[in-house]
């Protein structure tokens, strides 16, 4: 038993490097990355879609990644909360807010939080407060309330577009 | 927590695809997996083989002649919510949209996939069901159309065999002018809806109803058009009474209980809602 | 969970105590069910395939006949079994008792179930698996009755066995 | 003093964040080890029965399956070890790492599965069979308590944890004398941890060392290691427990876990270091919770609503086990009678056992239950005698002038319970004026309604956190210590604590925790204790160095101790700054050298360790006023304000603490409206396991948050501090429960509350 291991090759784009590799058909996108790829930036607080702890940006756009195949992301382009700082390992304008204003605690929900607003303000670079908390609606905090992760995305909304 | 081992079958053609799900025992089609992917998760759902959709073009897109939409069972819920032309000629997509998940899981979920897990809370069914929309399935034979109000067959069991899929769904969108709403009852922001409620309505010149059209979702198994109210309301004025006579209407239904809330809550709310969907939706008409 | 459900069978107590106390009969009566084996010991083995929703399980159990009284007309079947992959388990309890009604079979069923595991802890659910078990049992009622009704006394006994058969599945999907 | 910025009561930025926030957090899960195995648990379908049979041949047979182990496998037959011993536990009963032969709740481990990764040692897992011969369960407390109920453990001869009673005063005299008398039910449910981040273990034993070590994502590494050198009979020097990155701790992550025993015992026999992450699912059936609690009450006043006594009987739930003996339920009587002089209390708590998830603290840790039976007793008499609810706390709350008061009752080492400081009056009046009390908003359309309670809370619990500074010859300043963290900035803390003494920058200071192997002895970072038992050790510790470095410095300078001061990384003349002598230096001549004596009267190394002792808690306080709109058609809930004045002595960092706050008010909210943990009744089944039926509050429920603080500091530590981690959930299920019965015009002695009860309460249903 147990002896038929469906596997399959992909290659993908994550972070900006090419990789490939062989997994296994039924490995999720955010194993593939926490275990294959050591990407451990990505986490899994639920495994069922609700927490948002787990989100990615697939071809740029938000997905839970333990809804996902890693089959599925084959020649896609996957960005992790580990791609979101400059190369130069300069903090983006959306982390340095999340540090400024206190936005995270104990952390483990932040990578879902930083990739989510990060594809929310590309759409909407002037959002309002209650914007804000329903991008948000779809990732769970048991630490902070939410209210300075709320202050950190209007202050890097600000400031992104001072800096356009 | 992790999917149970299955055999992958990605194929790029619906010919392919239907071939797939006609000779395959316990399979398990796979759109975009906001659902079934949790269930795999959990283990709920074991299939032995899962036929993933996802890189078939042909089943999405939407094309739009005239009033008739028709959207591949692949679009994406927010394909349908960012479209345009479909937001002119159906807005209450868009507003029935912003309650579906959050925009992470409606950026892979997608229409046929919503229609054929038929979640008894799901809003798509819903709205499907104010249009008459029309679903086409297939299988490697033939084709059929199914009317939205024969699409449920019990608790999360589509009309729908093992061997075919959802390959488009089809509605009209109403001519001229008229108004919607959809509003819903869910305990916070994303949430299964407790009650949800779709509305549509077209007046005449003299700002009667000429039209109404109100479908229920959370309440049955499947959506739930409230035709005997549609009717009454023809030919009328929105006033008091006959906002009593549509909310009267909605608490007449058979409700479902379960753990979050009672059948008799449902019918109250469903009341509530129905009456204010009616409301916002008038008042839109009006313009 | 306790579920209750009486019906009438289109035949005399004799004839229908005997339909009702062959547990092949009774076991191959109900939907998805399927007896696979007949144990020295008295134990019925055998399948039940329910659908909730997208969930298809398959238990696999056994079930005993307890209680038998004769000259009452009651008995009770108690089955065990569990889901072939894990997600559940099922104990139940149906206690039937017959009385004659000028021509007919009055029977009553009292079925008590527990259903236990991964299918069990699902809330949504709760109603439903409420409502799956009474329309089990009405499905039950209307098939035995149904069969004894069309079926000529050489196949009675194999139509009352499918109808049991549906009456031990609505209690494992229950 | 110092002329320099200080860094205690700045909002400096934490140390913490720029890891986590480029993904680099450290989290048990991140951990792969060489040769690692993963682990799955085979756990209870059944809230109460007998193992008749365990059949693991499929599940050993399974391609990628190392092994799976049952608990004679493991080579014991004993009980857990009770982690908090206490005279009133009646049966102390601990679970086994597996199950032995009786299960007695859904969830309880059964075995262990070792495979390759975790999808191989799920499919095992599923393949394990139990062959199970049900008992009876009971799931309901007051089913539970019933003389005839059904056993939780077979041979148990009846339910009964422990009876904890909390008496001082003359209640009965005070009853019969009093002019009024009021009584109430209350029903109060507290749901679990849900912590985003779940358990987590990592065991790995070194034959060549005979080492074993263990991550876990608990908050009591030391108090592990303890357990598990008691439990294994292995010295603590060949046991390293580590907390990692913890993602949020809560309360649960203070018990010991089987899934933690069992690891450590498996490891050793396997040989390979084994790896267990509980997913969701596991955390619904597996991790502590706090369920129910109800209580009957009575309350004896005055026509002017002054308290004169209260009386009160109470059920608490405690599930299927005691791991972490009563200190839950005994959270709920020792702040007897909060902030308010009432001169005689009588309580009794019968803590019970149910088919269902032991239970163990949860933020608040009892407290919350107790706060909201003194501020709805509060309201209650308000709403009997026609008065205001805020002019009823006015009239009972403990004055300034009377601090230190002292309750009646007393602490477990025998001592009088005893509020050392606080303003409780002035804390009141703050938050109604911020809130504007007294004028009620409206709004078209919704049933409006405005809350308030009070809370105080026995913060910086006993014994100790100690803690090492230590400068190394690089000039780096290193502080050591057993406290942990799951969040809260305790690494950031400590360093504004030691850098506000050395003259360095907060940044310039590295904090390790949460790893038995960098520093000797810990307790557990619980009950809002850190700042105050750590940080006032870092403190003292720091001061020590200090003073080292001035009075070695004082020789190299050839001055006067008094003339220096440190700065900038040196110890210095003051106002001759370029006449300076660095740290490093200092701490290269303590470092020594050999064959060269060490300085005359130093002990070496420029390092102290200090261990503040504690002898009784220090009392955090504050009010809260929270606004909510109802729906009045369809009962939804919304809470639109909510007021904070808060004291917990000196802030060291006021973001920080309104960080905690606001946390916990979520928290609280969460609690009244949202989470509610359900078990069928009969069958023991839990019902919401997932978080589409067990609802967390997400951002769009939180309301506008308004914070004030007041800074009395506490008289009994160095810094002055108080804890501050509770603070913002202890108060608020009373404060919005408050609001809810405003707005309704009905009495609401309940929570959680769905928007159908809310309806259901406002057609006057019980």
């Amino acid at each position: 038993m147990g002896a038929r291991v469906d596997k399959r090759s992909i290659a993908l784009t994550v972070n900006g490097q090419r990789v490939s590799r062989e997994v296994e058909t039924r490995l999720h996108l955010a194993d593939f990355l926490r275990r294959e790829l050591r990407l451990t930036g990505t986490h899994l607080g639920c495994e069922h879609g609700v927490c948002g702890a787990c989100t990615v940006l697939v071809d740029g756009e938000a997905v839970r990644s333990c809804l996902m195949l890693a089959v599925q992301a084959d020649g896609r382009e996957v960005v992790t909360t580990e791609g979101l700082a400059a190369p130069d390992g300069s903090l983006s304008t959306l982390q340095q807010a999340f540090w400024e204003k206190h936005g995270l605690q104990c952390g483990f929900c932040t990578p879902g939080m930083l990739t989510t607003l990060t594809a929310f303000l590309r759409e909407h670079p002037d959002p309002t407060e209650a914007q804000v908390r329903d991008a948000i609606s779809g990732n769970l905090c048991r630490c902070t309330g939410y209210a300075n992760i709320v202050a950190a995305a209007l202050d890097a909304a600000k400031r992104l577009r001072e800096k356009r | 927590m992790k999917p149970p081992p299955f055999t992958y079958h990605d194929p790029r053609s619906l010919a392919d695809a239907l071939r797939l799900a006609g000779t395959l025992e316990n399979a398990k089609l796979l759109a975009g997996g906001q659902s079934l992917a949790p269930m795999l998760n959990f283990r709920y759902v074991l299939p032995d083989h899962l036929i993933d959709l996802n890189r078939i073009d042909e089943l999405s897109g939407i094309r739009i002649e005239g009033r008739r939409i028709t959207a591949g069972a692949m679009t994406r819920q927010r394909a349908l919510e960012k479209h345009e032309a479909l937001a002119a000629l159906c807005p209450i997509v868009r507003e029935a949209l912003a309650e579906v998940g959050h925009f992470q899981t409606r950026n892979r979920g997608t229409l046929g996939g919503s229609l054929a897990h038929l979640d008894p809370a799901a809003e798509l069914p819903g709205v499907m069901a104010l249009y008459d929309a029309h679903v086409e399935v297939r299988n490697s034979s033939k084709t059929r159309y199914i009317h939205i109000g024969e699409w449920s067959r019990g608790y999360m069991t589509p009309n729908l065999e093992p061997d075919e899929i959802v390959t488009s769904v089809a509605w009209d969108a109403w001519e001229g002018s008229h108004g919607h709403a959809f509003v819903e009852l869910a305990r916070r922001r994303g949430d299964f809806a407790i009650v949800g409620v779709g509305a549509l309505l077209s007046l005449d010149e003299r700002k009667l109803i000429r039209k109404a059209a109100v479908a229920l979702v959370g309440v049955a198994y499947g959506p739930v058009r409230l035709r005997a109210a549609e009717q009454a309301l023809v030919g009328k004025p929105l006033d008091d009474k006959a906002l009593d006579i549509a909310a009267a209407e909605a608490r007449k239904i058979e409700a479902k209980s379960d753990l979050y809330a009672s059948g008799d809550y449902r019918r109250r709310v469903a009341g509530v809602l129905v009456s204010r969907a009616l409301k916002t939706a008038h008042g839109r008409a009006r313009g | 969970m306790r579920v209750e459900n009486s019906f009438h069978v289109p035949a005399g107590v004799d004839e229908s105590w005997k339909i009702i106390t062959d547990v092949p009969s009774l076991v191959s009566c109900m939907p998805g069910a399927e007896l696979t084996e007949v144990a020295p010991d008295g134990a019925y083995r055998g399948i039940a395939r329910v659908k909730i929703g997208p969930v298809q399980l398959q238990f696999n159990g056994e079930a005993r006949l307890h209680d038998l009284d004769a000259k009452a007309r009651t008995m009770k079947v108690r089955a065990r079994a569990s889901d072939a992959k894990g997600r559940g388990n099922v104990a139940s309890e149906m206690a039937f008792a017959l009385a004659p009604e000028g021509e007919r079979t009055r029977v009553d069923v009292v079925t008590d179930l527990t259903l236990t595991g991964a299918v069990a802890q699902y809330g949504r659910g709760a109603g439903l698996i409420r409502e799956v078990a009474n329309q089990f049992t009405k499905d039950f009622a209307a098939n035995l009755e149904a069969k004894v009704r069309q079926t000529a006394p050489v196949r009675r006994e194999i139509s009352l066995l499918r109808l049991l058969f549906r009456a031990l599945k609505s209690l494992l999907r229950a | 003093m110092i002329d320099r910025p200080r860094s205690v009561g700045a909002a400096v930025k934490r140390l913490e964040d720029p890891a986590i926030l480029r993904g680099g957090g450290r989290y048990v899960d991140d951990l792969s080890l060489p040769g690692m195995l993963e682990v799955a648990f085979v756990r209870s379908s059944e809230a109460h029965a007998l193992i008749r049979e365990i059949h693991v041949e499929s599940a050993s047979a399974l391609a990628g399956v190392h092994s799976v182990l049952l608990l004679k496998d493991l080579g014991v037959d004993r009980r857990m070890v009770q982690a908090n011993p206490h005279p009133l536990l009646k049966q102390d009963i601990t679970q086994y790492p597996l199950a032995r032969d009786e299960v007695c709740y859904v969830g309880e481990t059964i075995a262990l599965v070792i495979a390759e990764d975790r999808y191989v040692a799920e499919d095992a897992a599923a393949l394990v069979q139990v062959d199970y011969e049900p008992l009876p369960a009971v799931i309901d407390v007051r089913d539970a308590a019933k003389p005839d109920a059904p056993r939780v453990h077979r041979e148990s001869p009846d339910n009964l944890v422990g009876r904890i009673p909390w008496k001082f005063g003359d209640a009965d005299a005070a009853f019969k004398a009093a002019k009024h008398v009021f009584r109430e039910s209350y029903v109060q449910h507290r749901g679990g941890c849900h912590s985003m981040e779940c358990r987590g273990v990592v065991a790995s034993h070194d034959a060549f060392s005979d080492q074993l070590t263990l991550w876990s994502s608990t908050q009591s590494p030391y108090l592990i290691r303890r357990f598990l050198s008691q439990y294994l009979a292995r010295e603590e020097t060949k046991i390293r427990v580590v907390a990692p990155d913890v993602g949020g701790g809560f309360g649960p992550k203070a018990a010991h876990y089987p899934e933690e025993l069992a690891l450590a015992l498996a490891a050793p026999k396997v040989g390979r270091p084994l790896k267990w992450i509980e997913d969701r699912r596991e955390h619904f059936v597996a991790t502590t919770q706090q369920r129910d609690q109800l209580w009957d009450v009575e309350v004896a006043c005055e026509d002017a609503g002054k308290v004169l006594a209260i009386r009160g009987r109470a059920l608490h739930d405690h599930g299927a086990y005691v791991p972490y003996g009563l200190l839950l339920a005994l959270g709920s009587v020792v702040n007897f009678p909060g902030t308010y002089a009432i001169p005689a209390v009588d309580i009794a708590i019968d803590v019970v056992f149910t088919n269902a998830v032991p239970t163990t603290p949860i933020r608040g840790a009892g407290r919350p239950y107790a706060n909201f039976i003194l501020e709805r007793t509060m309201d209650c008499v308000a709403r009997n005698l026609g008065l205001d609810r805020a002019e009823v706390r006015r009239r009972n709350l403990i004055r300034k002038e009377q601090m230190p008061y002292s309750t009646g009752g007393k602490l477990p080492n025998g001592k009088p319970v005893m509020f050392d400081s606080g303003d409780y009056p002035g804390v009141l009046e703050m938050v109604l004026n911020n809130s504007g009390y007294g004028q009620k908003p409206s709004k078209p359309g919704r049933l409006v309604g405005v809350g308030l309670s009070c809370y105080n809370e026995d913060t910086g619990l006993a014994p100790f956190e100690g803690a090492n500074v230590r400068v190394f010859p690089s000039g780096k300043v290193v502080v050591t210590s057993g406290a942990g963290a799951q969040g809260q900035g305790v690494r950031t803390i400590l360093s504004q604590i030691v850098a506000e003494q050395l003259g360095v920058k907060p940044e310039e200071v590295a904090v390790e925790l949460g790893d038995t192997a960098v520093f000797p002895m810990g307790m557990s970072t619980v009950g809002s204790r850190t700042t105050v038992t750590a940080g006032s050790s870092a403190h003292l510790a720091a001061v020590e160095v200090r003073d080292k470095a001035i009075r070695l410095a004082a020789e190299a300078l050839e001055c006067a101790a008094v003339d220096l001061e440190l700065a900038e990384g040196a110890v210095r003349i003051k106002g001759v700054p370029d006449k300076r002598v660095p740290l490093g230096e200092l701490a290269r001549r303590l470092a020594g050298q050999v064959n060269v004596p060490s300085p005359a009267g130093f002990s070496p190394g420029l390092e102290a360790t200090a261990y503040h002792a504690v002898e009784r808690p220090v009392y955090a306080n504050g009010a809260n006023v929270a606004v909510v709109e109802i729906d009045p058609e369809t009962g939804r809930v919304e809470v639109v304000d909510y007021y904070v004045a808060h004291d917990c002595g000196t802030l060291v960092n006021p973001t920080l603490v309104d960080g905690q706050i606001v946390g916990g008010v979520a928290h609280g909210i969460s609690n009244v409206l949202f989470e509610r943990m359900v078990y069928d009744r009969e069958t023991g089944q839990p019902q919401t396991t997932n978080y589409g039926e067990y609802l967390l509050i997400s951002a769009p429920e939180m309301p506008r948050m308004h914070l004030a603080h007041m800074e009395t500091p506490s008289p009994w530590n160095p810094l002055g501090v108080k804890g501050a981690g509770e603070g913002g959930t202890i108060p608020c299920l009373a404060a919005v429960v408050s609001a809810i019965e405003d707005a309704l015009g009905v009495k609401v002695n309940e929570y959680p509350l769905s928007p159908e009860r809310i309806l259901e309460l406002a057609n006057g249903a019980r």
